[in-house]
């Protein structure tokens, strides 16, 4: 018999333990830590493209008219099947949802590990007069190249409808069908051999994912 | 002598033997109709055999005083035919202290074995004759140890074999009981014929039968004739005290007779084999050279403690498992004075096993379990036995083992004799390991789970349990007062079985061996009336804080589901059965003795050819050793 | 006096009996990471029981598979009062991933009072400290009551 | 002559021994077991035999010294070992029946139920 | 007369529930184990519990619930741990304190050895009265363990026995009190040559009777569930534990009064203070630092090891003594 831990024990008992005394010192997690969720509901466009991608069913949101007949929006992320796996953050196309570093996520109440945020989603008129609110305050919100994509490739050949849903620019056009394979609403129908592209307005909540994935830039905002 | 007066205690042994000759006979004669009471089915025949052992017993106790304190040595002529031209013609009955203690352990046993026997045996048929050779086989044994003629000696040990060997195959549908009956039959006829020519043996030489007057003769007249004598007669009662090599034969008896009968097999027959063989060590061949003689006896005791207890942590069956263990302490025995104990608790054990077999009709340890819920006074007689024959302290087992340790190991450091070392090192580790067998049993039987078809088992009758209770209580009376029960019976004993002398001359022979002188040394300290006082002081006091502070929290519980809380936790599983028991429950220890283990198995055949050829072997090498060695 | 000492000593050493109800193993690494010595939550007198019986604190990891449920149930009764169920990981509260399958009975509250969850996917160890933490002044609580 | 007689008793003793232990039948056993009996009965009735001596039958008044007679103590043990003896046998052949009534067979290596 | 009796009784009293007796045991034992924890900890190379650790278990355990499953024998399941409690401070009450015992004469190191079986028989049928299948494996394992620490004892307490009988003249000696006497006189007996073995020997049984590592196979919780413990719960699980603490007192001050009896002043107060400061020396050496540097053996791992290792340190000392070294 060989005890090879003789040594380590005794130097071990005069050396300092290498104890992380947390709960009396502070332990920030790593940087690059996915933590508690986040939840910018000013800047979300309910397109439900997190609730789509979400492995764990973790989001949810109600909606309930209010006098104006507009959508109140909330949205409930809960932190208690959540895998944290940044999916949702990555495919929000205006950034609402993040995941910090901070780790301190117990439940003991209901309702203690659910992040929420409610928002109005204005009802959409047949002849817009307006951009929605949602689409507006995206580029003062975020600060970066990120809002440029739908804006910059407007071209001429179609106008943009205004109400910040989709057009297609048919000279550009090569009915790839990414548009509607990625439309979070599933508004969008295309058709290959038959080359059409029909939008179905009652579905469509205006997220500008279209524009983003096309590969020819032929829809516009 | 004045016989005139019939209670004068000087008729006392012959009373003994007879009122239970007395009772077989009427037994017999009564004819075998079986009694139409289902609760006893030997009817009055019952009550007189119960008569007969407690009217032996009573007699035995009237002699108590004048053997055991007066010191006095009863000898009985029968037909008043005493010494006629020095040479005794008559025969004689002859009461020592050594023979009294034995005759008090026999007649105890069989007393409380008559007791137990009563509600015991009523799913039986042909009980009537049962208890003919019941009172035949406590006669036989009685009249072994009371004799004073070594012939006599033989026909009550042929009386005796007769009838165990019928009894052990009474139960001739339990498994294994007329095979067990007929090995046991061919060995002991083997050594009962060892017996008859050693007798004989001794005979031609000295031309007399009657002890006193051999042991007066045979010093200074030693020969070649003598020793072999010696062996023949060794080899004789060793086969009736089972010890190695005779062990299978008791654990094969013993596993299959009646439990009354395996108390009677355990603690009297061999009792009777054990008295023999101190009969013949300390008083006919005493000048052969005791030490050498002592040395064999030891050797022998320490390998039948050893052996025995490792068969019996490989049994599987209640029974053999006790009856290995009856061995086992046997060889304690041999090796001192534990005789009154080993019958005590043996008797106690054995009973208790009978009455897990009256109850659900099995022995096998992989079997039964939790049958403490169901027998609670059982439990704790069973218990009680256990710790004795363990050696817990308190208990009787512990101070007469105490003893046999500072013995040994004083007579290892007085003589220099590494050997004695050795006997006190295997006793040591040879009464753990039977604690670890008890312990293998209180698992098996009556600790852990209750099987289904046990679910209805009742706890015994008050009669069979009147019984246990009787030898639960001496075993506690004679462990917790270890110097009284010394001086009562134990040291008279010891003392006689060494001074020859007295028991010659009292007999009417001349002889030139002075009276010895014993005394008993302790090298220790041991005071089990004050340890207990402590030890009770310390239980109340912690028991008085534990009931204070609410130990028992039960009231306290606000789960709704109460039926799972006290549930056995199985790691969530439902309450399935699952009990650990049986004969490989000690794996750790069974693994480093494996070879052993099999070569045990291997040996212990179990044909009777075998048996009898180890018999042989023993025989020839007693004689080698005799020859040798004295 | 005795039994405010009693309190005191309640909240000193919880003891943790762990169910893995089907996990996937990361929980159950993270709960060892807590007893190593760089957590060592020895120190503040938690220890792994072996049996339920001797546990204050049963930890639920996994998402409580329809087999497991019975196991998980019975075990968590076994526990002596006073007793606290904390579920950790996603799994146990909601059945996370395997949310929906025809085998995996989540959440775990529907069956049982769950006194604290400690959500993470494996939680970091010091979120199980915390955790811990809030169930042993939840025990306390609870033996004060009783 | 005696001596012829205590070779034979031995004989038979070792005779019987010899029975016992090698031959595998029950009923052979027991005829073993007779056998050992018989050498030991015939070495009882040598040890008491005198040779040119009278039976031991006298009245006392023809008691003397003079008297010379077989000796007649084993002579009575002979008795009781033949009785012992003949008990033993019938006791051993009616276990030998029932056991081949259970076991079918009297061989005694299949006869082992109980061992280790 | 009658208040010296009374006087007397008040003695003994005091002797069994105070100072050698229970208090005493709980207090140190405890202690014991707090700094046993502690110094794991520290070896391992963490911050470990606080001293004080044991007691608040201890504490704790007395507020839970006791559970008496439903199988279980309930009379021999509650009165198990206070039998092994009792009879494991009466064995207290025995050891001597250089040359003082609370009970001198009452007992020698055979009944010592014997005593020491009850606590683990009583653990073991209160194992065995809980019915638990786990219970039942591990009362096997402590069963076998008591056999194999049996036989290096046995032949440790021997040679004592024959060291000192030697010494005195008596050729035997089995008194523990004049075991004590004996050093008190002629100095410890540890420096005889044939005791150094002996007590190495000692010390490497105390892990084993004491059930700590590596010789904790009888209570394996990860993977036996506590083995015998396994359905005890509230109070009588507090005073196993307690039993176990008092335990490692026990053997560590029988090592004490064995070897280094003959340390000390003579004034009985700083004499227990030294004793216990050996005592503590011990648990650090023969428990800490063996559970730090040494992983669970299997169960017939342990019986060969003290079997063959052991009992062969026991026996050379035993020669050793036999031949008056």
């Amino acid at each position: 018999m060989d005890f090879p831990f003789v040594k380590e024990a005794v130097s071990k008992l005069f050396s300092k333990p290498s104890c992380n005394m947390y709960p009396f010192v502070e332990s920030p997690a790593a940087p690059n830590y996915r933590g508690r969720i986040v939840f910018h509901p000013e800047t979300c466009i309910n397109c439900n493209m997190c609730e789509r991608v979400c492995a764990g069913g973790a989001i949810t949101h109600t909606s309930v008219k209010n006098e104006d007949g507009d959508d109140v929006v909330t949205r409930s992320f809960d932190l208690g099947s959540c895998t944290f796996c940044n999916t949702c953050a990555d495919f929000c196309t205006r950034h609402s949802i993040e995941l910090t570093t901070d780790y301190h996520m117990i439940g003991i109440e209901e309702g203690d590990l659910i992040v929420s945020g409610t928002f109005v989603k204005k009802a959409i008129k047949k002849p817009a007069p307006k951009p929605a609110a949602a689409p507006a305050a995206a580029p003062a919100k975020k600060e970066g190249a990120a809002p440029a994509a739908p804006e910059a490739p407007a071209a001429p050949a179609v106008q943009p409808r205004g109400d910040g849903k989709p057009a297609q620019d048919p000279s550009k056009c090569v009915y790839c069908t990414i548009c509607a394979r990625k439309c979070p609403g599933e508004a969008l129908t295309v058709d290959r051999k038959e080359k059409i592209w029909k939008l179905d307005e009652d579905k469509c909540v205006a997220c500008g994912t279209c524009a983003d994935v096309c590969p020819k830039n032929a829809i516009v905002l | 002598m004045n016989f005139a007066n019939m209670t004068d205690y000087h008729h006392f042994p012959i009373y003994a033997i007879m009122v239970l000759f007395l009772g077989a006979f009427i037994i017999a004669a009564s004819g075998g109709k079986p009694s139409k009471n289902p609760n006893n089915p030997a009817g009055f025949r019952a009550w007189i055999a119960l008569i007969a052992t407690a009217a032996s017993l009573c007699f035995l106790i009237a002699l108590i005083r004048p053997v055991m304190l007066g010191g006095e040595v009863i000898a009985y002529w029968m037909g008043s035919r005493g010494i006629s031209g020095g040479y005794a013609i008559g025969i004689a009955l002859e009461v020592d202290a050594l023979s009294l203690f034995f005759a008090l352990l026999i007649a105890t046993a069989v007393f409380v074995s008559a007791v137990y026997s009563i509600r015991y045996m009523v799913h039986d048929d042909c009980v009537p004759q049962y208890y003919v050779l019941y009172c035949l086989l406590a006669g036989g044994v009685l009249g072994l140890v009371l004799s004073g003629d070594i012939f006599n000696m033989f026909v009550m040990v042929e009386i005796l074999t007769f009838a165990a060997v019928a009894l052990t195959a009474f139960r001739t549908k339990v498994y294994g009981a007329l095979e067990a009956a007929f090995k046991y039959l061919v060995v002991g006829c083997m050594g009962s014929t060892a017996i008859l020519t050693g007798v004989i043996m001794l005979y031609a030489q000295y031309h007399t039968l009657n002890l006193a007057q051999l042991a007066s003769l045979i010093p200074g007249t030693m020969n070649n004739a003598t020793k072999l004598a010696f062996a023949f007669l060794y080899i004789g009662f060793s086969t009736k005290a089972f010890i190695v090599p005779f062990h299978p034969l008791a654990a094969d008896a013993h596993g299959a007779a009646p439990a009354s009968i395996s108390v009677l097999i355990s603690g009297v027959l061999t009792k009777s084999g054990i008295y023999g063989i101190m009969r013949l060590t300390y008083f006919l061949f005493q000048t052969m050279g005791l030490g050498r003689m002592q040395f064999m006896l030891v050797f022998i005791g320490s390998v039948s403690m050893f052996v025995c207890v490792t068969m019996a942590l490989a049994q599987h069956d209640f029974k053999r498992l006790l009856a290995y263990h009856s061995i086992s302490q046997i060889g304690y025995v041999l090796a001192a004075y534990h005789a009154m104990n080993h019958t005590l608790f043996k008797g106690l054990l054995f009973l208790a096993a009978g009455a897990v077999l009256h109850e659900t009709g099995t022995t096998d340890l992989g079997k039964l379990g939790g049958l403490s819920k169901k027998m609670p006074h059982t439990t704790v007689l069973f218990l009680i036995g256990a710790f004795s024959i363990s050696g817990v302290p308190p208990f009787n087992g512990f101070a007469s083992k105490w003893m046999i340790y500072q013995a040994s190991y004083q007579k290892a450091v007085d003589t220099g004799n590494i050997g004695f070392l050795l006997v006190t090192v295997i006793a040591l580790v040879t009464s753990t390991l039977t604690l670890a067998s008890f312990v293998k049993v209180s698992q098996s039987v009556f600790f852990g789970q209750l099987p289904k078809e046990y679910e209805n088992v009742k706890e015994v009758p008050f009669g069979m349990r009147l019984a246990m209770g009787i030898l639960a209580a001496l075993c506690v009376v004679t462990g917790l007062f270890p110097k009284s029960v010394t001086a009562l019976l134990t040291e008279p004993a010891a003392k006689a079985a060494a001074n020859v002398g007295s028991y010659i001359t009292s007999m009417g022979f001349k002889t030139s061996l002075p009276a010895v002188e014993v005394s008993f040394v302790e090298a220790g300290v041991w005071e089990p009336i004050n340890w207990l006082l402590i030890l009770c002081i310390a239980l109340l006091a912690v028991t008085i804080v534990a009931v204070a502070g609410k130990y028992d929290r039960v009231s306290e519980t606000t789960s709704e589901n109460v039926e799972t809380k006290y549930q056995l936790f199985y790691g969530g599983e439902e309450n399935v059965y699952s009990q650990v028991g049986g004969g490989d429950l000690f794996w750790g220890f069974k693994h480093n003795w494996r070879h052993y283990f099999d070569f045990m198995h291997k040996l212990h055949s179990g044909v009777v050819n075998d048996y009898a050829l180890w018999a042989v072997v023993a025989l020839a090498l007693a004689i080698v050793y005799m020859m040798i060695a004295l | 006096m005795f039994k405010n000492l009693i309190a005191e000593s309640t909240a000193k050493s919880p003891w943790l009996f762990h169910i893995n109800s089907g996990s996937c193993n990361g929980c159950d690494i993270e709960l060892v990471a807590v007893l190593t010595p760089r957590y060592d939550v020895e120190r503040l007198g938690f220890k792994l029981a072996g049996s339920p019986r001797q546990a204050d604190i049963v930890v639920v990891t996994g998402p409580v598979t329809k087999l497991s449920l019975d196991r998980v149930l019975r075990t968590i009764d076994q526990v002596p009062d006073p007793k606290c169920v904390v579920t950790m990981g996603s799994c146990p509260q909601s059945g996370n991933v395997f949310k929906g399958s025809y085998s995996v009975c989540a959440p775990l509250s529907k069956y049982v009072h769950v006194d604290v969850d400690i959500a993470g996917c494996a939680p970091k160890p010091e979120a199980i400290i915390d955790g811990l933490a809030k169930a042993t002044e939840i025990l306390k609580t609870k033996r004060g009551q009783m | 002559m005696i001596q012829f007689n205590y070779i034979c008793s031995f004989f038979l003793i070792v005779l019987g021994f010899y029975t016992i232990v090698t031959k595998y039948n029950l009923v052979k056993t027991v005829i073993g077991m007779s056998v050992m009996d018989y050498g030991v009965n015939l070495l009882i009735i040598s040890i008491g035999y005198n040779p040119g001596g009278t039976a031991p039958i006298f009245t006392a008044g023809e008691l003397t010294r003079a008297s010379y007679f077989v000796d007649p103590i084993p002579q009575a043990l002979t008795l009781t070992s033949i009785v012992i003896g003949a008990c033993v046998t019938a006791m051993s052949m009616s276990l030998v029946i029932r056991m081949h009534e259970s076991y079918g067979t009297l061989d005694t290596r299949e006869i082992r139920r109980l061992r280790g | 007369m009658t208040a010296s009796i009374f006087l007397n009784g008040l003695q003994y009293l005091g002797y069994i529930l105070i100072f050698p007796g229970f208090l005493f045991c709980f207090l140190c034992g405890m202690l014991l184990t707090g700094i046993d924890r502690k110094l794991v900890a520290r070896m391992q190379k963490r911050v470990g519990p606080p001293i004080l650790q044991p007691f608040y278990d201890f504490f704790k355990l007395c507020g839970k619930e006791t559970i008496v499953p439903a199988a279980a024998s309930r009379t021999t399941f509650l009165m198990a741990p206070l039998v092994g409690l009792a009879a494991l401070v009466v064995i207290q009450l025995f050891i001597p304190i250089r040359g003082f015992s609370a009970f001198s004469g009452m007992a020698d190191i055979i009944v010592i050895l014997y005593l020491l079986l009850i606590p683990a028989l009583a653990a073991i049928l209160g194992a065995a009265a809980s019915g638990s299948p786990y219970a039942g494996v591990g009362l096997s394992r402590e069963m076998v363990t008591i056999i194999a620490c049996e036989l290096p004892l046995v032949l440790v307490l021997l040679a004592i026995a024959k060291t000192v009988g030697n010494a005195m003249g008596t050729g035997l000696c089995f008194s523990l009190s004049e075991i004590a006497r004996y050093q008190v006189e002629n100095g410890s007996l540890i420096t005889k040559l044939s005791m150094i073995p002996a007590a190495v020997a000692f010390a490497m049984v105390i892990p084993g009777e004491t059930g700590s590592h590596p010789f904790d196979t009888a209570e394996a919780e990860t993977e036996i569930c506590e083995g015998m413990h396994a359905e005890y719960s509230g109070a009588p699980l507090a005073v196993f534990k307690l039993s176990h603490a008092v335990k490692v007192l026990t053997m560590t001050s029988l090592f004490v009064a064995l070897f280094f009896g003959g340390v000390g002043t003579g004034i009985t107060a700083i004499d227990g203070v030294i004793v216990f400061a050996l005592c503590v020396v011990a648990t650090a050496l023969f428990i800490s630092f063996v559970h730090a540097v040494t992983a669970r053996l299997k169960i017939e791992q342990v019986f060969k090891y003290y079997w063959t290792v052991v009992s062969g340190l026991a026996l050379i000392s035993l020669v050793l003594a036999w031949y008056g070294l």
